[in-house]
């Protein structure tokens, strides 16, 4: 029997929607509501926290909403753009849940009408998750190599926190041109739904209401019994479908676009109707199916991948069809759209669910919002570790896991398809080249979940930081934010309070840095048992880049050049790399943003861009300065290029070497314009210093309060790149790599 | 000239290999894969992709399309083809070229620069034997596998090959003898993996591969 | 020595992208064909005299490691 | 209707590094297990009546189609 119970609805929601209704529910009314009001379509815990990230007006051009935020480049183009997780799926499969997640985010970006340029991955594992790495990262591989739009950066990152619970975050970006766009909300009455891509199977029911919008109590039990059929990724159809919306739109007939994601039709079909102010009705008879014998109810709560709806008037619908058909794509005509403002479906020309639109959307039950609250932050120690610096230590930091080359995963990811890559994967942020005008992209993410350890609001905050910072060193202006947000259960009211702070630190930091928060995603339930995920945002910066074909990043360098820290380095090595190397899993709580100061950062970061200074910049972030200019150090192709730098003589060599302090940036100037540099610096109210020098010693030496310390590269290099994987990389499930 | 430039259902370069050729002094123009005309143009490029998903195998689906028909009477007419990593792939799945292309040893998508030498000249184009380019690879089945019933020297020759930075053979992928591309005899059918369109913009990395496409289209090697 | 051939197919309901378009191509070419899945076929020897005891060891790699049991179910088949 | 099924292989001497790798992690995991090779096994429906038939259209697909004779070989078996 199908009651408030077997769609996930407690007791009280389950009155509350027959209340709605005046009614009991039919068995699909109620897999409507269970899926919508689920906490992943309904945000129910999390809307009224959102709130406060809510951009000021005028700075987006599409807010969070919309199934991406959109913000203006330039007169050429604007940028939509989106984080989004598929935590739960790629657990449960980890190559097809990684390869939809990738499709989904894309679909997303399409349906406002831009067309997708890049992508980048940010993915948490445990430290003996081998094998779910390897599958995520073929599933990536497989959908973005396949779909063609690159893969430019991305994040890898260990901790016991994601043992049970790995997390997968993929953005995607999207151009499209000023006026050209295209939302959900946009359809009139009479208008034609028409249902494009895939057949619909019963893949993934209940993925949104059960999967995603609960705990993992017994993983293997519970995912095992709540599965129907998992979702295929099948970038094929991706490609087919994301180029034929785009075709059409350009012929200026639809009215609106939606993508089908989390509870397939039902959500798509009630987001057109609530967003649009309208009504839907649609025939599940003409849904066309795979497979035989298919309830309304399966096909309403399908989660089928590579499938999208459109509206259209009616005049224009045999045209659409008919371009659809000549792209080769499967296309139907399911409904109309009208003026009633409930979505109703029919088979057999029975309606068999009838419900006001808006009550599936934003009448869904909400969580109050707390207090918005900032607190406790807990502060680093300062500098305590006792005992002398060994210079074991830093090749051990470098080679850290979390340091240490990534080029083994990012060099499976197609980077350059589009050939719009000017600055890939590598780097602190990948710079794309556009067709017209003038400007690039920038884009960045980072989600350092390890600075949320013990202080989400820090966590928060840092992360949006690091992002902006990542930006401004590419050379870019950052122009918009979009956050992935990755917890535990917000039935614990411990993870909801993270969840709060979090929240108010990415707020504030949007706030501080002038960069408007455009959309995002949370996923909650990233919990196993009573462990749960650090609270971990995964920040999304865009920016806009003046000069893309001169970007420098990690930049050529040459003997006659000077290095300058950007910012102060800090006393303590609470969070940092150097602290994990303890091993006992333990970050320590981490220092919260200056805002003055980093504001003095980026201001005079920017203003050394605009003067064509830097040769090459890179943030201080993972593995402290030491790991900057060894990365620094190895990215450049002459081998007798080597750096000769004298460290704060305030700190101890370690802390000095190691520590994270927000807001350091490491920028390379031909000496001759020391002075430019100096002025700078003052009239920007920017600390900084000169480090030291580039030589042609092949080497990195630091000096130090405790001696000089030289690794030549070799050493450096052989220290970074992680050993061959001989780890059981080819493990077959998952398709694509059978010749 | 007129280079034709054709889509497949999933392809994924043919703008890319679009644009490159509008830096060169040649017309350029779309072809879609049912179509069986190829709008009066005297060479045709293969792009790159996932054409039919790389379903089964890579290029065996598309080899099937309607346009593949045309593009080798093209051939018989006298006229060029040049058949870019899934395109390549197409161009031995369609007999075109003789061998096949496996999964790489290494079982990995690879996307990296590599250097390739050309091998053998061909007769009407002006590639010079040991011509070296730098160009990008991005494939996941890129191992060359000869046919032994066809071997090659006879009517096709290894054209290109691997090489390291100091021009010693070196093997990305576990490709017979280093092949990286391949020509028929007469140089109206080429394939290779590595991707020119690529490398077409010093701020995509190199012009190389502008350079491998403008001695195709019948210009010389000199760097712009 | 045995030969062990197990036969690795996706479930029933899960969606072959793969086989949908190896289907349309063969159609395309005349060929009426229908609910067309790709699997994989794998052989392999063990060292085991006993056929039972293969086709145990058989099962038993398909569990850990050849299947994913997600998705896919499989057959095992013993030859000598 | 019949249901052909077409095994597809490598040929003899022709590198299969997925096997490779497969046949090292079962080694690892303690299977003794040699000449592993993985293929395709392909399953599909025909309309026609008569086994023979159904066999020579299968083979004219993997002819034509499902294998590439280049470095495949590949069998054939019908069950109606
Ligand atoms: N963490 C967040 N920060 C800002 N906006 C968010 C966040 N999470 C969700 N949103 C916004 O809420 C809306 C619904 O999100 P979601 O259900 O993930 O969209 P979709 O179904 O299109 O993927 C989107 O507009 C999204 O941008
Ligand atoms: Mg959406």
């Amino acid at each position: 029997m199908i009651g408030p119970d077997t769609v996930g609805l407690t007791p009280e929601e389950g009155r509350h929607a027959a209340q709605l209704l005046g009614r009991v529910p039919t068995a699909l009314e109620w897999g409507l509501f269970g899926a919508l009001w689920s906490e992943h379509c309904s945000y129910k815990s999390s809307k009224n926290i959102l709130a406060w990230l809510k951009p000021p007006p005028g700075q987006v051009v599409g807010g969070p909403g919309d199934n991406a935020g959109v913000v203006r480049l330039n007169a050429h183009w604007e940028v939509a753009f989106k984080v989004e997780s598929h935590n739960h799926p790629s657990y449960v499969e980890p190559f097809h849940g990684a390869a939809t997640g990738v499709g989904g985010i894309i679909r997303d970006v399409v349906a406002m009408g831009a067309y997708p340029v890049a992508l980048m991955d940010s993915l948490r594992f445990g430290p003996d998750s081998a094998r779910l790495q390897e599958g995520v990262v073929r599933g990536i591989g497989f959908y973005g190599n396949a779909i063609g739009v690159p893969t430019v950066g991305g994040e890898l990152s260990y901790g016991q926190a994601y043992r049970g619970n790995p997390l997968v975050n993929v953005l995607c970006v999207g151009v499209r041109k000023p006026g050209a766009g295209i939302s959900a909300g946009t359809s009139r009455p009479g208008d034609r739904i028409v249902l494009v891509g895939a057949d619909t199977g019963r893949d993934g029911i209940h993925g949104a209401s059960l999967l995603a919008s609960r705990s993992f109590a017994a993983p293997d039990a519970e995912t095992g019994t709540l599965r129907p059929a998992v979702q295929v990724g099948d970038p094929f159809t991706g490609r087919m479908v994301m180029e034929a919306m785009l075709a059409v739109l350009q012929g200026g007939k639809l009215h609106a676009m939606q993508d089908l994601g989390a509870a397939g039709l039902s959500s798509a079909l009630a987001e057109m109707a609530g967003q649009g102010g309208v009504g839907v009705e649609v025939d599940v008879d003409r849904v066309p199916r795979r497979e035989m014998g298919m309830t309304p109810y399966e096909v309403m709560l399908s989660e089928t991948q590579e499938r999208m709806l459109l509206t259209v008037p009616p005049g224009d619908l045999a045209e659409v069809l008919t371009q659809l058909s000549q792209l080769e794509v499967r296309a139907s005509d399911i409904g109309t759209v009208t003026a009633d403002g409930r979505l109703s479906v029919r088979e057999a020309g029975a309606v068999v669910a009838s419900i006001p639109a808006g009550s599936l959307t934003d009448g869904a039950p909400r969580r109050a919002a707390p207090e918005r609250m900032v607190g406790p932050i807990r502060v680093p120690e300062r500098y305590a570790p006792s005992g002398v610096f060994r210079r074991e230590e830093a090749l051990f930091v470098l080679g850290h896991p979390e340091c240490r080359s990534k080029a083994s995963v990012y060099h499976r990811y197609d980077s350059m398809v589009q050939t719009h890559t000017v600055k890939g994967p590598g780097d602190d942020g990948a710079v794309l080249r556009l067709d017209e005008g003038p400007d690039g992209l920038v884009i960045a993410v980072d989600g350092p979940g390890r600075l949320s350890a013990c202080d989400a609001y820090t966590g928060g905050a840092r992360a949006v930081l690091e992002a902006v910072v990542n930006v401004t060193a590419m050379g870019g202006i950052p122009i918009g934010l979009s956050d992935g947000l990755n917890l535990g259960s917000p039935d614990d009211e411990d993870v909801f309070r993270d969840f709060a702070a979090l929240v108010a630190g990415i707020a504030d930091a949007a706030h501080a840095l002038q960069v408007p928060v455009t959309g995002g995603n949370v996923s909650f339930y990233n919990q196993t048992g009573s462990d749960s995920v650090w609270p971990t945002a995964v920040i999304a910066a865009v920016g806009r880049h003046p000069n893309p074909e001169a970007a420098i990043a990690r930049g050529t360098l040459e003997a006659s050049m000077a290095l300058y820290l950007l910012g102060e380095a800090e006393s303590t090595l609470s969070a940092t790399v150097w602290r994990l190397t303890l091993g006992d899993g333990l970050p320590g709580p981490a220092t919260a943003p200056d805002w003055t100061r980093s504001r003095a950062v980026l201001e005079a970061l920017s203003r050394l861009n605009e003067a064509g200074l830097p040769a090459a910049a890179h943030d201080v972030a993972d593995g402290g300065l030491f790991v900057t200019l060894a990365e620094m150090l190895l990215a450049q192709a002459d081998p007798a290029t080597g750096l000769d730098v004298t460290v704060d003589s305030d700190l101890p060599a370690r802390a000095a070497l190691f520590n994270e302090g927000p807001a350091q940036v490491v920028v390379a100037v031909p000496d001759h314009r020391e002075g430019d540099v100096l002025r700078i610096l003052a009239s920007s109210g920017c600390p900084g210093r000169r480090l030291g020098a580039v030589t042609g010693s092949g080497a990195l030496t630091f000096e130090t309060c405790e001696g000089r310390f030289t690794y030549p590269r070799e050493e450096l290099r052989a220290a970074w790149l992680p050993p061959e994987l001989t780890e059981p990389d080819a493990v077959l499930a998952g398709k694509g790599d059978a010749p | 000239m007129k280079v034709a430039v054709v889509t497949f259902p999933g392809s994924n370069c043919d703008r890319d290999t679009l644009r490159a050729l509008s830096r060169l002094p040649v017309e350029a123009v779309p072809v879609w894969h049912r179509d069986t005309h190829l709008g009066g143009a005297s060479a045709v490029i293969l792009p790159g992709g996932f054409a039919y998903g790389d379903y089964l195998r890579a290029g065996a689906l598309a080899a099937h399309s309607p346009v593949m028909g045309t593009v080798r009477e093209l051939v018989n007419a006298g006229g060029r083809v040049l058949g870019i990593c899934n395109g390549f792939q197409i161009l031995t799945e369609s007999g075109l070229l003789p061998g096949a292309l496996a999964m790489n040893v290494s079982r990995r998508f690879q996307c990296e620069w590599v250097q390739v030498q050309v091998q053998e000249c061909l007769p009407g184009l002006r590639f010079a034997a040991g011509e070296r380019f730098s160009l990008p690879i991005a494939n996941g089945e890129g191992r060359y596998i000869p046919d032994p019933q066809r071997p090659l020297g006879r009517d096709a020759v290894a054209f290109l090959s691997y090489r390291d930075g100091a021009g010693r053979p070196h093997n990305p992928n576990g490709s017979w003898r280093e092949v990286a591309g391949v020509a028929s005899a007469d140089g109206r059918v080429i394939g290779l993996m590595p991707h020119p369109e690529r490398a077409s913009a010093a701020w995509l990395g190199g012009e190389d591969g502008l350079r491998f496409l403008r001695v195709w289209t019948g210009g010389d090697g000199v760097p712009a | 020595m045995s030969r062990v051939h197990i036969v690795v197919h996706l479930k029933e309901g899960v969606r072959d992208p793969a086989g949908e378009a190896v289907q349309h191509v063969l159609r395309d070419m005349g060929f009426l064909v229908e609910h067309l899945r790709i699997g994989r076929h794998i052989t392999l020897d063990v060292d085991s005299a006993a056929g039972d005891d293969a086709a145990r060891l058989g099962r038993e790699m398909a569990e850990r490691l050849l299947a994913n049991p997600v998705m896919e179910q499989f057959s095992v088949e013993v030859r000598s």
